[in-house]
């Protein structure tokens, strides 16, 4: 493998670094004295630097043979203990290009965005420092050659994501959310990590231990017929890395904390949850497709939870009232599509998905940011209505960016959604139920997106009439990046239109180079037949009358009202709708199993507690594994027990060894000589 | 011969002779002469952090001459890998302590007399290389942690003074029993641990009690002894309550130098002299009880209503990964183990001065009785998500690079002990975050609008340790290079050494 | 002084060391007993200065006494200060009334 | 029986009766003129060591200095108009049994013993042996003494000085 040194990789990263040092140590300073105008330099500045480097990374890249596509920036050696050896050094290949471009393009915009969107805001350099933290550590998981140093960016991301999110820390229900966030990341973060060791030992057992990208590729086969614990090592490896895609990338069982996130600023909605990190977990399988390729069963088990979790979202979406919430929980499907593309073996078109994603899903927050800032922070879509004239610009981009998620021939969401489906259906590890549920899916998404459409900007306004009163269209800085995202969301499709509709896929030929290994792996078919063709496109057919099946049925609810949406939720005795509304009581089944556990344990500590005091010390040594608080008891009630036991042993032997002293120095003496006499007397005689 | 460490160990001792004789009211001036001598420790440390060899494994700076020489006890000290990194610390904290002790005005010559005096037993444990010395000092700096503890502490001090001085002393008499049992295996006898180590072979591995062998025994006396101060369960009952009335400075030095005389002691006797035993032992009463102390100590401190109990529970879970790391026999496991012993030292310092400085401001330390201190103290919220984070083990950090080290290494002999060890990453998020959200979140408490923010003082000891908690997460190979070889010579010669005696068997 | 020899100064010695020893336990008298402790002292000078001629190292026996001397004189000094003192306390220097030390 | 012999025996004898002064007498000033006797006995028996310097040492640091030291304390410490100046003995009989038991076992110790004796030295004087060695090896001794009377002299000033201990907080 060629591989390119050049110098210029580690100022991608290390200029959003700069910016949020300077912001997180001198900002209130520099607000306070030079205004919010120089934060906002200090901090888009260096993102759009590293856009530019990202540009020129690309044109380096692309003037390269396709299979010598690497560059490769050593900055300094990190950590040599023993056979691991991980340097901070950062590489390019198409894969990592193509995410580089997505974060700092994407994230520029955002970065712009948010400069009027928290206009008002007192801590604005707080919110800058951790966006360009935020772009620093995404760009390190990016852009780091080694899994150690993913991981450094992985849980650096996640940080942001916690500070973001409860970015209002007055509010409790934020800082809860943020909690809740950095906690469950905590769990994928533990997956992944004991990933990593698995990995590292396994390969070093064959004399390659490692933990850098390209020579893990190299030695992938050496996990081949190594076991642990009776599974096959790389479908553990894969399953526990898969653990902390799931974390990030908000999978079942692990998608919890995604919704609740929306509590932070929009803007950190679109960028962080929505365009960026998220997809770290799609990014990161796709980094490793060579372990993954070798392990069918977590294949199998990823595009089964990727599927589950589109279904699962876009179900909940359908009946959602909070305009962000209704977003996030799209994220959350969208991903399920990018992790079944991942199961069935279609690395690029997953990565495909990833990037259309980032540009209407980014379109779709800020469009919803805006109106939330034109209604005075109301989010509530219930609220909402009639908004098509007050904020044009808005309306436009939003929906160019719901014609492109729905999935609208030529959209960039139809070209990137159709070819996961057709994969899906075709790969040797896809199947037609897969496809079926993404059809499933793709008119749910139709569907909840119209609904979203129409009772935000269509219809009468059903605002106060104070609120509305105040409704404005944004400031050109919030604008114009719309108009950027949505003009991406319409045409980035084009760079991968598939062969079938007579291009040439140059996007799956820019990433070939990376999957090649993969590809042969899963043998997947190089070139599409002519019975191909036309099945494929019968299966495009049927996913867009699908589409449009969900986008009549929206119109028909919610923008003709044919049929009163009040008597639908009461199908069934209102069940389906309530279980819908409250996200299938997920969040009330974890409270009750995790947190009601612990409380459960608590009590139960407080009676053992009095059962202890009342003597029963013996017990408490077993019951000390119970919960945390028991076990503190038994520090105080056994341990110490004996402790102060000796002491006051001690104490009384002492009361009567001091009747000794008797003060008499005459006593003393006869004492002393007595004694020298006795010995004398007793050596002598 | 060089007299450098000797410098840096008397050091503190003369300072605490000349606060002696000055007079008791000029308290500024005894400020002032402690901060005074806990200086030339530091640059020799920082000279010693320069010149040190790091591709011996030899020890460096020996001084070595008879002391009693009838019972051929001798003043022997040196360092090497295995201590340099302490003596640092030691040197390190022991400033920045003083500093964080500007505040006491109760029998101010007493105790800046006392802290240097225990500044010079704490250096003179770690350079020791006679077994009788090492004990010497040892008793030296039990001494003034008591008073300290005892005089200067808070309302249940007393109490909590007697209950460490027990329990370290109970410990204390394990190690002097095991020392002079050492003392007269030894041919001929001698105290001098380099001797020791290489006599290491000969101590008996037949069964002499209770099916045990002689090794087996003083192994676990010995471990006893340093199981009290790492604190390993169920040994570590003092901890809490000796934090939890000791004065900030004291909580520093405590959690922060006297916790890794433990796991030293651990390194230097228990591996170095007893490898069969070591071997043997090693995954039950290092490994599993490590793992155990970890997930312990972090559920405990979860149950914590008390900000330094939190935190003094922290410390238990935190000194857990150094048992597992040295448990594991592998370069990774060990080296993680040792950096983890000087990455603990200094995140826990700024943990127990961040606790005493809104202590001396709120004058309590209810976790339930703050909140929306971010908004009254950003600074001191600030240094204090840095700390969290960092104990958290957050990249970037650097008890991540000690954390991962700690777990990589054990995987390879015990994955699933690392699996339970590694899910308090977990955990810890937890009560660190919850404590965080409880404490400097939500509605600022109207009771304590008007607290002033951290002052200069405050933030200049925080400062340097922050600044190392952050490099050290980017150049581990700042403390790494200096421990590596002597560690991975220790590791083979443990090896060697249960190989050699497996053999005999 | 033929017929003299060591044994004679060490008996000599010994009884001014019973007495002294005698003195130091039945005095109830603090400055009583700093005589007898005196008596014993010069006891165990006699010894050392004989000892010293008898050995054939005299100048080493007699330095010895001069510390012994030295010491006495040292001694003393404190002993009668601190007996002062007690006097000053205690109005009495009777050892049995001075029990502050008593359990 | 030769002159000297004969004052040996006298001189001994003079030390022992008046050391029994000071143990047995009632009366403490006269405990203390017997102190004078036995101290000026033992300094005879000095010369007859050949031991000149620490006879005239013993004369002049005893007698001159400690005994009136003694004689002041006492003076102080008792009302010197007081008929019964105080000088009561307890418990004779025990201390007498205990002291016969260990004076018999030193005598006989003493008795016992073959002594190595050597040659007589010539009854020269000594004096300057003795500062040889005292400035020779025993020189560090030599200059603690000194140390050690200075911290006397400190100490007794610190420990008889009332005002100084009151002043104190």
């Amino acid at each position: 493998m060629e591989i390119t040194e050049v110098g210029y990789l580690r100022w991608i990263p290390l200029l959003p670094l700069v910016g949020a040092a300077v912001n997180g140590v001198a900002g209130a300073v520099i607000q306070r004295r030079l205004g919010k105008r120089a934060i906002s330099v200090l901090a888009v500045t260096p993102v759009l630097l590293a856009f530019a480097l990202s540009v020129q990374t690309f044109l380096d890249l692309r003037a390269l043979a396709p299979e010598q596509r690497f560059l490769l920036d050593r900055v300094m050696p990190w950590l040599h203990v023993g056979t691991l050896v991980a340097d901070i050094a950062f590489w390019v290949d198409p894969l990592a290009c193509v995410m580089l471009l997505v974060v700092t393009g994407v994230g520029g915009l955002i970065h712009v965005y948010s400069t009027g969107y928290m206009h008002e805001d007192a801590s604005y350099w707080r919110f800058f420092a951790f966006l360009n933290l935020f772009t620093f550590a995404m760009l390190t998981l990016v852009l780091g050659d080694s899994l150690l140093l993913m991981f450094v960016g992985w849980e650096g991301v996640g940080l942001c994501s916690y500070a973001l999110i409860g970015f209002w820390w007055r509010e409790h229900v934020n800082t809860t959310a943020g909690n809740k966030a950095f906690i469950v990341n905590r769990i994928g973060d533990f997956g992944f990590l004991l990933g990593i060791l698995l990995l590292f030992w396994s390969t070093d057992a064959a004399g390659h231990g490692s933990v850098v990208f390209r020579e893990l590729q190299e030695h992938a086969s050496v996990l081949a017929g190594q076991t642990l614990w009776g599974v096959p090592v790389v479908v553990l490896v894969t399953l526990l890395l898969f653990v902390g895609a799931t974390g990030k990338s908000a999978q079942i069982p692990l998608y919890v904390w995604l919704p609740d996130a929306m509590q932070g600023p929009t803007p950190v909605s679109a960028l962080i949850h929505a365009a960026t990190m998220v997809t770290a977990g799609v990014y990161m399988i796709a980094r490793l497709h060579f372990l993954y390729a070798l392990a069918p069963a977590t294949l199998a088990v990823v595009a089964g939870i990727g599927a589950a979790t589109a279904l699962l979202a876009a179900t909940i979406g359908l009946v959602q009232n909070d305009i962000k919430r209704v977003l996030a929980y799209s994220t959350v499907s969208q991903l399920g599509y990018m992790f079944v593309a991942m199961g069935v073996g279609a690395w690029s078109a997953g990565i495909f998905h990833l990037m259309t994603h980032a540009f209407f899903k980014a379109c779709l927050f800020l469009g919803a940011g805006s109106v939330i800032h034109g209604l005075g922070g109301e989010q509530d879509m219930r609220r909402m209505g009639g908004l098509r004239t007050r904020m044009p610009v808005t309306f436009w981009t939003f929906l160019v960016a719901t014609l492109a998620i729905a999935g609208a021939p030529l959209t960039a969401g139809f070209f990137s959604k159709d070819e996961i489906l057709w994969k899906a259906f075709s790969s040797p590890h896809g199947s037609a139920l897969l496809w079926l549920v993404g059809v499933a899916v793709a008119g749910l998404t139709a569907c909840y997106m119209f609904r979203q459409l129409f009772l935000t900007f269509f219809g009468e306004s059903r605002a106060d009439h104070e609120v509305l009163h105040h409704a404005h269209e944004s400031p050109p800085s919030m604008a114009v990046p719309l108009v950027l995202l949505a003009a991406g969301s319409l045409l980035a499709g084009f760079v991968g239109l598939p062969q079938a509709l007579g291009g040439a896929n140059r996007f799956e030929a820019w990433l070939a180079p990376v999957f090649a290994h993969g590809h042969a792996a899963v043998a997947h078919a190089a070139s599409h037949g002519p019975h191909e063709v036309e099945l494929e496109l019968t299966l495009m057919a049927v996913a867009i009358g699908v589409a449009i099946t969900g986008f009549l049925v929206a119109f028909v609810l919610y923008q003709r009202r044919s049929v009163p949406v009040a008597a639908l939720a009461d199908v069934l005795g209102g069940i389906p709708y309530r279980v819908l509304l409250n996200k299938y009581y997920v969040d009330e089944l974890y409270q009750a199993v995790f947190v009601r556990g612990t409380l459960l344990l608590s009590r139960l500590g407080a009676w053992i507690d009095a059962t202890i005091i009342d003597g029963v010390v013996d017990g408490s040594a077993r019951l000390t594994a119970l919960a945390a608080r028991l076990n503190r008891l038994f520090d105080d009630y056994v341990v110490d027990a004996l402790v102060n036991f000796c002491a006051n042993r001690t104490y009384d032997v002492g009361l009567r060894l001091r009747r000794v002293q008797t003060g008499g120095i005459n006593a003393y003496l006869y004492v002393i000589v007595g004694t020298v006499a006795f010995v004398l007397i007793a050596r002598l005689m | 011969m060089d007299l450098v460490l000797t410098w840096m160990t008397f050091v503190p001792l003369a300072g605490a002779a000349v606060i002696l004789c000055l007079p008791s009211r000029a308290q500024a001036l005894i400020k002032t002469t402690a901060l005074l001598f806990t200086f030339p420790p530091l640059l020799m440390a920082v000279w010693l952090f320069q010149d040190f060899d790091r591709t011996s494994t030899a020890f460096q700076y020996v001084t070595r001459v008879p002391w009693i020489p009838s019972y051929n006890i001798l003043y022997f000290v040196g360092v090497d890998g295995i201590s340099i990194a302490m003596v640092l610390l030691t040197a390190l904290l022991c400033p920045l302590c003083i500093l964080a002790s500007w505040g006491i005005d109760r029998g101010v010559k007493g105790y800046f007399a006392l802290f240097l005096l225990l500044d010079t037993g704490m250096t003179g444990v770690f350079v020791a290389l006679d077994f009788f010395l090492f004990y010497i000092f040892w008793e030296v700096m039990l001494l003034p942690m008591y008073f300290l503890i005892g005089v200067w502490g808070g309302p249940r001090r007393e109490y909590a003074a007697i209950k460490f001085f027990l329990y370290t002393l109970a410990g204390s008499v394990l190690m002097l029993i095991a020392m002079l049992v050492l003392y007269f295996a030894s041919t001929p006898h001698t105290f001098d641990m380099v001797e020791l180590m290489r006599q290491s072979g000969s101590y008996g591995t037949s069964p002499v009690l209770w099916g045990l062998s002689m090794q087996h025994l003083l192994w676990l006396a010995l471990f006893i002894g340093f199981a009290i101060k790492i604190p390993a369960f169920p040994f570590h009952t003092w901890l809490p309550d000796a934090h939890v009335e000791a004065p900030t400075a004291i909580s520093v030095i405590l959690a922060g130098i006297l916790l890794k005389m433990g796991t030293y002691g651990l390194l230097r006797v228990n591996y170095g002299m007893l490898p069969v035993a070591t071997a043997d032992y090693a995954y039950w009463l290092l490994g599993a009880l490590g793992t155990w102390n970890i997930v312990y100590g972090a559920l405990c401190a979860m149950a914590q209503k008390d900000l330094k109990k939190l935190v003094a529970y922290s410390s238990i879970s935190h000194m857990g990964y150094v048992m597992l790391g040295m448990a594991a026999f592998t370069t990774q496991g060990i080296n993680g183990a040792v950096l983890q012993m000087f990455n603990h030292g200094t995140i826990t310092a700024m943990l127990f001065l961040l606790v005493g400085v809104i202590y001396d401001r709120a004058h309590h330390r209810d976790i339930e009785g703050f909140g929306g201190l971010a908004g009254i103290m950003p600074v001191y919220t600030g240094v204090t998500a840095l700390a969290f984070f960092a104990a958290m083990g957050l990249p970037g950090l650097s008890a991540f690079i000690s954390e991962v080290l700690v777990l990589l290494g054990a995987w390879q002999p015990y994955p699933r002990l690392t699996v339970v060890a590694a899910s308090a990453v977990i955990l810890t998020a937890g009560y660190m975050l919850w404590t965080m959200q409880r404490m400097y979140l939500g509605q600022p408490n109207e009771r304590y609008l008007g607290l002033p923010d951290i002052s200069a003082r405050e933030l200049v000891t925080l400062v340097p340790l922050g600044a190392i908690v952050i490099v050290l997460g980017v150049y581990p190979h700042a403390v790494l290079d200096l421990i590596n070889a002597s560690l991975v010579n220790l590791n083979g010669l443990v090896a060697a050494g249960a190989q050699g005696a497996l053999a005999q068997r | 002084m033929e017929g003299i020899g060591l044994t004679h100064f060490l008996v000599v010695g010994l009884v001014v060391f019973a007495l002294g020893l005698y003195t130091v336990l039945t005095r109830r008298n603090a400055i009583g007993i700093l005589m007898g402790i005196e008596l014993i002292l010069n006891a165990a000078n006699i010894n050392y200065v004989a000892f010293g001629r008898y050995a054939g190292v005299a100048a080493d026996g007699q330095v010895f006494a001069i510390f012994v001397i030295m010491l006495a004189a040292a001694e003393a000094v404190i002993g009668l200060a601190v007996v002062l003192g007690i006097y000053q306390n205690f109005e009495s220097i009777d050892v049995e009334a001075t029990d502050a030390l008593r359990y | 029986m030769s002159l000297s012999v004969a004052l040996f025996y006298a001189f001994a004898a003079f030390t022992v009766v008046t050391a029994a002064g000071v143990a047995f007498s009632r009366n403490i000033v006269y405990s203390a003129f017997s102190l004078m006797g036995t101290l000026f006995g033992v300094a005879a028996l000095y010369v007859f060591l050949a031991a000149d310097f620490v006879a005239a040492a013993q004369v002049l640091v005893y007698i001159g200095g400690i005994l009136v030291l003694i004689l002041f304390a006492v003076m102080l410490t008792h009302r010197i108009a007081d008929v019964q100046v105080s000088n009561r003995s307890v418990g004779r009989l025990p201390a007498l049994v205990l002291v016969a038991g260990v004076a018999l076992v030193m005598g006989r110790a003493v008795l016992r013993t073959a002594w190595p004796v050597a040659p007589a030295l010539a009854e020269a004087p000594s004096t300057y042996a003795v500062g040889n060695q005292l400035l020779g090896p025993y020189v560090l001794p030599f200059e603690l003494a000194s140390f050690v009377l200075l911290s006397v002299l400190v100490g007794a000033i610190v420990v008889s000085r009332k005002e100084l201990r009151s002043g104190r907080d």
